[in-house]
């Protein structure tokens, strides 16, 4: 893949010499999905649903048709497909909807220390209120979650499974499927966090069979203010919401009210339209190259990346095994906010933190790391620029005295 | 000349002010679907009774607008006595008709053909299929 | 005010004879707003927050100058606007984080049929979970709330006051502020829908002393997907937040986490940013029109179109009395959805149904109504291609045999 | 020439790698603040012991970059001995120079002038502040 080729379709690195790898943060936006969403707001910026005008129709039938388009994207249906207002507020319905209604004292819930704060203070709250336990799957010394060690903690105790798919800090994929059957022949319940699988790899719901998942657009060349969960229809369906209004019921009398099926259930009030209109032009961009192209081209980048560290002395890579395009690592002895302003002057863009996951920073015993993440924008010339200034920035913190 | 005007012309506006088979019957034999259409209002509930494949008796009831009102009524002129499956097929087409999908215009729809100018009003096309659908979950 | 001058602003309005009166439902969006959310898009779209470069840098100080432009705007402070998906959601945030915790059997809530779901289902779920009751403010012949009447059902069993500033149905606006003084001096917590008086006109939280306050984006020329909830600050602060995750923490072990202040606290995730920032660029350009000329412009319009509408047989006005530039109505006899499709096809779009407002369609005694919303881009012309509309669908309908 | 290097000049680096007055006390004269920037992992916390309107004593502790960690170093020893009101003005002062604001360039403001070129570095501009934040708070 010539990924020169698609810096063009992204106004952000037009007439830059901007080497973006801060994509597992947020990628940059391509002028497609911007053109679909001024598409909208330029020609048929209304409501949905509500309006029997041509005008409302079509912006229906365009707010309609991308969740059909997202839920082909995942293998799920109409029904199973709600739009959210990111990922962390998708893995929070689940939360709030399945794990305070069904957990109670002494069922466990399985969590790992690779969790964004997204997927782990939620339980952290059901845990409280309802008396559940969390239990941790012990991470091997690289850091990964793996089906042995997930057996160690899998009881018939055990109700839910929360796990993530690809850690945003480690860039390991989980074993989900395996887990996932192992966890279903306990009758425990599975929530997947796909943040950061679905925009770089083909995502399956019915065949990795879990039972909610959740993604953000803005992570996946789509917009922000807009997330996608996955759920089961049977699980759906029982459910009950947690926001309540307009939109999502269909016939309100003064004491009760009667809601719609999923997933307008879930959806009160008026939906990011524009939003979802965005991240279905979203995916039909990335489809366009090809998700193998996608996959196959950040691991080229990472692979040359990583060979170049490994070779510098006075860095510590902390995830030479990663398996996505995230690389994590220090500058020794010095503090990452120190080393990502060096590489911030070189307008190399680029995370310094603890990336959501302090767990994560507790496992490898940091306060903070940097990172490095490539996507399809990214190409060698990326790579080169990344390196040097490894080295110079080396180099530099050595020479004033670090 | 609006084309609103070829909408409404007298087959549905008379199955709107004088419906035919409207009110409902408290007898088992008969299956009932109610189906709503939540944004507008529409509520339509239709009845049938099927008996040896047959569609013996279709009853309905209602509010709504005109086409989603006349269209029970007309679906259940059009559908009564018929075998099962041709109903199924002349609903089938009818809708698709409805949607602007292709069907088959060698099947006579009769009065049902009068909602062929919906298709110029895609935000109607519930109006004009939801007693149909109902009719559909009915019988299948 | 010339309106015609402003239809340029307005992208959807160009080259097209299109007669828009459904601004209740959502208003139109201006080039202004588009460009900023496109810069947006084309020059940093990148996380806030997180990053310590110049791009993320850049997307943080815009975010939160949105966030500072539209406290001011309604008289708050920074920590008391909290961004959310939409004002249903705000609205739930009220009664899931502050009614679900602090109301108890016995308690009473006052409500009325002018609500929009999105502010009696909350309070509905509210009052089973807790055994809290939901009081109707009785309302006049004419379907007003006025302070008399809120005095029939205050006591000292009210607990919460839960009413909306201007109703999306009859345009009336509700004496807020001396129902506020009022439920203030039995010790009630006051949250006010401002979903449709925000877009219209000068609102300042603290003059009205509003406990909270909620309002959305997408009516006042913004983009979808954003939301606003005014709370005051030491409410707030006692609040528990209730989505969890990235961004809402200051420090994360493995049971337990610590949250930040508001309003972080309340929004966990990757916010809304594009759509902060173009609500913020909205209310530029409101402002930059000002609000006495939109308000006295709409109130002219509707005027005109009320005068018009009393001199024809056949129709009926259920808000004669309308405070704001909303009108309800039907033709006599024939459906709303008959009459709006007359109106489509002349490219007038408006809005026919419930509403969202099942209770004022109850206390109508209709089942739905055709509802006309003038705002800045309306004109003269606007008014009479409706009115003469009006004229012809009654003359149509008639003959047709309705 | 980076401008980095200009930033990170030997007084910086030397407070950073050879902190002053680093270290609590458990004594209860002293007044304590806490400040945490989540979004780094920054953490302060400045311990201030005033007595007759002079600060007599500062010391701090902490964990997080150089500018943060030096930052906390040169104030201690900037503003130990000053009366409060004096203290304060250096501090209102360094903070306006750090975020780009007008300040008065006459007031001395020693080896804290050495952290000027933080204005480069806008993103950094909160480690470099937050140390000084935290002493406001604790004589305020
Ligand atoms: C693994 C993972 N989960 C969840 C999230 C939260 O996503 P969002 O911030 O879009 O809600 C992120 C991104 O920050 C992530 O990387
Ligand atoms: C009075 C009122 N309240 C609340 C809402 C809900 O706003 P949103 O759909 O943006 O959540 C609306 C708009 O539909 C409204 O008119």
């Amino acid at each position: 893949m010539d990924a020169t080729s698609f810096k063009k379709d992204f106004p952000a690195l037009r007439n830059t010499d901007l080497v973006y790898l801060d994509t597992a943060a947020s990628s940059l936006t391509p002028t497609s999905v911007i053109k679909q969403m001024n598409e909208y707001y330029e020609h048929y910026p209304v409501n949905v649903h509500r309006g029997v005008y041509k005008l409302s129709f079509r912006a229906t039938e365009m707010y309609e048709a991308a969740r059909n388009t997202i839920a082909e994207f995942i293998g799920a249906t109409f029904e199973e497909t709600v739009f959210t207002r990111g990922a962390s507020s998708a893995l929070n319905l689940v939360a709030s909807a399945y794990g305070l209604t069904n957990l109670k004292e002494g069922d466990e819930i399985i969590v790992s220390e690779l969790e964004h704060h997204s997927h782990i203070l939620p339980w952290q709250n059901v845990a409280k209120k309802t008396g559940a336990k969390l239990i941790y799957v012990p991470l091997t010394p690289a850091g990964r979650i793996t089906v042995d060690n997930f057996k160690h903690v899998l009881s018939d105790k055990t109700k839910m499974v929360v796990l993530t798919h690809v850690s945003n800090v480690m860039g390991y994929e989980t074993p989900i499927e395996n887990i996932i059957t192992l966890a279903h022949a306990q009758g425990a319940i599975v929530s997947v966090d796909a943040a950061q699988s679905v925009p770089h790899k083909p995502v399956d719901v019915k065949k990795m069979d879990c039972d909610f998942l959740a993604f953000s657009g803005h992570k996946m060349c789509g917009p922000t203010g807009i997330g996608v969960l996955y759920g089961k229809k049977h699980l759906l369906d029982d459910l009950e919401p947690i926001e309540f209004g307009g939109d999502m019921n269909d016939n309100v009398e003064k004491y009760d009210a009667h809601f719609k099926d999923t997933p307008y259930k879930f959806e009160t009030g008026t939906p990011p339209i524009a939003e979802a209109i965005g991240l279905a032009a979203a995916i039909k961009y990335l489809r366009s190259i090809g998700f193998e192209t996608i996959y196959a081209h950040e691991n080229h980048l990472k692979e040359k990346a990583l060979d170049a560290l490994e070779k510098l002395e006075g860095i510590t890579v902390y995830n030479p095994g990663t398996d996505t395009g995230i690389i994590t690592f220090n500058l020794d002895g010095v503090h990452p906010h120190d080393a990502v302003s060096f590489f911030d002057e070189d307008n190399i863009a680029m995370r310094a933190g603890h990336h959501c996951a302090q767990l994560v920073m507790r496992f490898l015993d940091v306060p903070a790391t940097l990172r490095a993440s490539f996507y399809l924008y990214n190409d060698e010339a990326d790579v080169n620029r990344f390196i040097e200034n490894v080295k110079a920035a080396r180099a530099f913190f050595t020479e004033v005295g670090f | 000349m609006r084309q609103l005007e070829n909408l409404y012309r007298q087959i549905i506006m008379d199955h709107y002010k004088k419906p035919r088979n409207k009110g409902l019957l408290d007898d088992a034999r008969y299956k009932k679907e109610h189906i709503k259409n939540p944004s507008c209002g529409d509520d339509v509930t239709i009845q049938t009774f099927v008996e040896d494949g047959i569609v013996k008796d279709i009853r309905h009831d209602g509010t709504g607008c005109s086409i989603c009102c006349s269209s029970a009524s007309v679906l259940s002129t059009r559908l009564k006595n018929l075998p099962v499956t041709e109903a199924l097929k002349i609903s089938e087409n009818y809708i698709n008709m409805i949607t602007n999908k292709p069907y088959d215009e060698t099947i006579e729809l009769e009065d049902a053909q009068a909602y062929e100018g919906i298709k110029d009003f895609p935000a109607r096309t519930k109006c004009a299929t939801i007693a149909w659908k109902a009719f559909e979950n009915t019988v299948k």
